[in-house]
């Protein structure tokens, strides 16, 4: 299918209804879809069930990064969460998604990271389940199958995860959508793009065809549907990123 | 009381485990404390579970007007880039850790057992904290090397016979790195290699619940 | 004997089932001819097996002087680079393949059942030929379209009631464009669609083991 | 491990011993690595585990390269093989790998590309095994678990593939074993590097640790063991593949 050009990202996500999945990766504030985010934030969908590695704000240091959007922000639009990190009390503080977790109103799914990778991959890999080392003896195994296979070993047996909207932050696109990512923002975005009916990137720069070293595509634009560029102040964008430094430094000079 | 090893030296025993060209994951804490630590003439890539694969040291306070939010480390701390570097995506970096690519990963730990059981990742209900990539460390790293106080704030043994807290991996742990000792997990128990210097193996299992085996050739930590 | 249509014009008439910039994987034989019979205006990306998307046209033998190893489809043949291009490793195109992100396969076959069972990989035993990566194909394009002569050289049907040969996959074809006619395969039998120039309802059904059904919109092939 | 350096496709390969598994791709010229097979026939190893896609001779058009060193030259070392492409007979003609597994001589495992593909992935990952949609109602079904799983299609099981050597043909690599690939020689290459014990990659280029860009990596040196130039006039070279065009083309101006 082909991927089409959004000019905001209202029009990206126009169609994303109440209760649909939704995959975003987040390190801080690499990799984050923030636009996209936002703009699912400002729509105020509900009952969200949302698949992400860590419910974190950014921060440096100690410092919060609080005008950084990351699912952090989103507490209260998810019904279901399957996650990796769902709080923050180990840091001393009681998050919004934790609360909203303990009183019941989102159910929690504990995974590994490792493991949320690889269900996310076999989902958009059209692999049935898959059988994990990682886990035995803990409180993951429970309510999944066990089982000792040929090589001596006991396995869980995981299963696939899709969704129905993947946002994706990438570097650069083509008009085809292929992407390249930059160091470490490339996190589980690829794996995700794999595995969402509706696949919506946000990138920093869109270019012609043929720019991109055919060698070096990360993601080929078969895996994305809309591709969005972040404005030149845009969340995330190299200017924002400057701000938040600056901002940060003059702060740490105050205190 | 006496002195104990600091939170330093703790780490810089711990990365004497460590080889020339070896691939390593840091767990936060003391573990991250290795890799400026390192035995002279190593070199060893580390590894950040978000894609990251041989990443330079982090970056001083002081140099945060230049860092850049897509090289940080798997706890958000700027790095230098490095020669040789490389990124993957966060499935192929955790294939790296199920697959036992890893040659190590040097981890924290809330408790480890006489079997090497290890408890690492809350120290309470699941939803506050989380399990990120401990669980897949633990269980894919070809080695894995706790580097830890040898007991809680309160004074009690962080090695014991079982853990009360949520496991992390069940029998994972090959090395144990103390402020007190060096004890190795072995299929008869666990093994004191070295006490901190001034301990003797009597205060040591005063501190640790499982019976400890004295190794013959018993040593003074050296750092 | 009455015409039939040129294996150019099967792809053809199989090319028109292909959507501008859809991703397909196209077989040997009649499919591979669909790339050079596209519809007027579409754009499509070809996917090949060991990791190419959207490759350029076929080098005609008279610029081989020019032609790059690395730079051939799936059945070795030269293609000239084409903007736009992805290269990715054999695992990730297959992932594509298996989880349902190529929008169409065009595939040759030996036989297809009534019920849309495919057998396209070996005449005889297992070894004399290979699977490939037909299996995956047939079982994981959003669509499987087969591109085919109607009968074999000794005029038998290859559209059967059950294949003899060896399966590709079971109940996985959609569409059948033939020589002869096109064949939707659908819940409930198949459904004739169109036949070619000159040929009626009733001279495909003879040459057709299963029962066809007549689409109320019958219509003869245009190409 | 240290990635080590090696002058010579021999030393590279000294210590594989009789009886060992070996993963190899090939697709033609590209992406085989023709050298480490040429230093591995002239050692006469026997009684391996061949694990590759294609046991078929390089060719053109019609025209077989038969200076072309492919896994199709080493039928008689091979006493195990896991493929998904034994035979040629489909092409009329019977290969040696197809005479000697019809006379017993090596055991065929039939896969399909992508399934092949897909357990030598799970054996450089830590997989278990997994349940794959391809296959189901076939011969490969054999002996394998079928299984309906909760989406209501069934699945077989299939086994992680690992191999105790790998050989891998790669473009250029830095000095750490960082891997880049060019065009459609990527193959299956970063797949196998995964999932052997021994990986040992020929390279047009072994280039400064630092001159690779990091976000275009696509096997890190991690997965790397030993690495070995091809020479200016070695197999697969520029020059060498220059060469068979030429050679190729002036054969058909006569023919």
């Amino acid at each position: 299918m082909k991927t089409r050009i959004c000019t905001t990202f209202e029009e990206a996500i126009e169609d994303f209804p109440d209760g649909a999945s939704l995959m975003v990766f987040c390190w801080g504030v690499s990799g984050t879809p923030q636009n996209l985010l936002q703009a699912l934030r400002n729509k105020g969908t509900q009952d969200l069930t949302l698949i992400t590695h860590n419910v974190m704000p950014a921060f440096v240091g100690k410092t919060v990064l609080w005008d950084v959007v990351t699912p952090f922000m989103m507490a209260d639009q998810v019904k279901k969460l399957i996650t990796a990190w769902p709080g923050m009390s180990y840091l001393g503080m009681e998050s919004p998604m934790e609360r909203r977790i303990r009183e019941g109103k989102t159910a929690l799914e504990l995974v590994s990271h490792g493991i949320l990778a690889e269900r996310i991959r076999a989902g958009g890999a059209g692999i049935g389940g898959f059988y994990s080392p990682v886990g035995i003896g803990t409180l993951v195994e429970q309510g999944k199958e066990k089982r000792l296979l040929d090589d001596g070993r006991e396995y869980l047996l995981e299963k696939p995860l899709t969704a129905d909207f993947g946002f994706i932050r990438a570097h650069r696109a083509d008009k085809l959508g292929n992407l390249v990512y930059r160091g470490g923002g490339r996190g589980c975005n690829p794996v995700m793009a794999t595995a969402c009916r509706t696949v919506v990137a946000e990138v920093d720069e869109i270019v012609e065809v043929g720019e991109l070293d055919p060698d070096a595509i990360i993601t080929p634009g078969i895996y994305v549907d809309r591709l969005v560029r972040v404005p030149e102040a845009g969340l995330g964008s190299a200017r924002n990123r400057k701000e938040l430094l600056a901002r940060f430094q003059a702060q740490g000079k105050k205190s | 009381m006496k002195p104990r090893l600091l939170p330093e030296q703790v780490a810089a025993r711990a990365a004497l485990e460590l080889k020339d060209g070896d691939y390593v994951n840091l767990g936060v804490g003391i573990p991250n404390l290795c890799a400026s630590h390192l035995p002279a003439g190593i070199q060893v890539a580390f590894h950040a579970e978000h894609g990251v694969l041989g990443y330079g040291p982090l970056l001083p306070e002081s140099e945060w007007g230049r860092a850049d939010f897509d090289y940080v480390d798997a706890g958000l701390r700027f790095f230098r880039p490095r020669p040789g570097m490389a990124f993957c995506d966060m499935g192929q970096s955790f294939d790296m850790i199920r697959g036992r690519h890893l040659d190590a990963t040097i981890l924290g730990a809330v408790e480890v057992s006489g079997a090497g059981d290890l408890a690492n990742w809350t120290f309470g209900v699941p939803e506050s904290g989380g399990i990120g990539g401990s669980m897949d460390l633990a269980v894919g790293a070809k080695r894995v090397i706790i580097a830890m106080e040898h007991v809680t704030k309160q004074g009690k043994p962080k090695i014991v016979r079982h853990c009360k807290y949520p496991l992390t991996a069940k029998a994972c742990v090959d090395l144990i790195v103390s402020d007190l000792a060096v004890i190795e997990v072995g299929a008869d128990g666990l093994l004191l290699k070295e006490v901190a210097p001034g301990w003797t193996a009597e205060e040591v299992q005063a501190l640790t619940e499982p019976r400890l085996v004295l190794d013959s050739n018993l040593k003074e930590i050296q750092v």
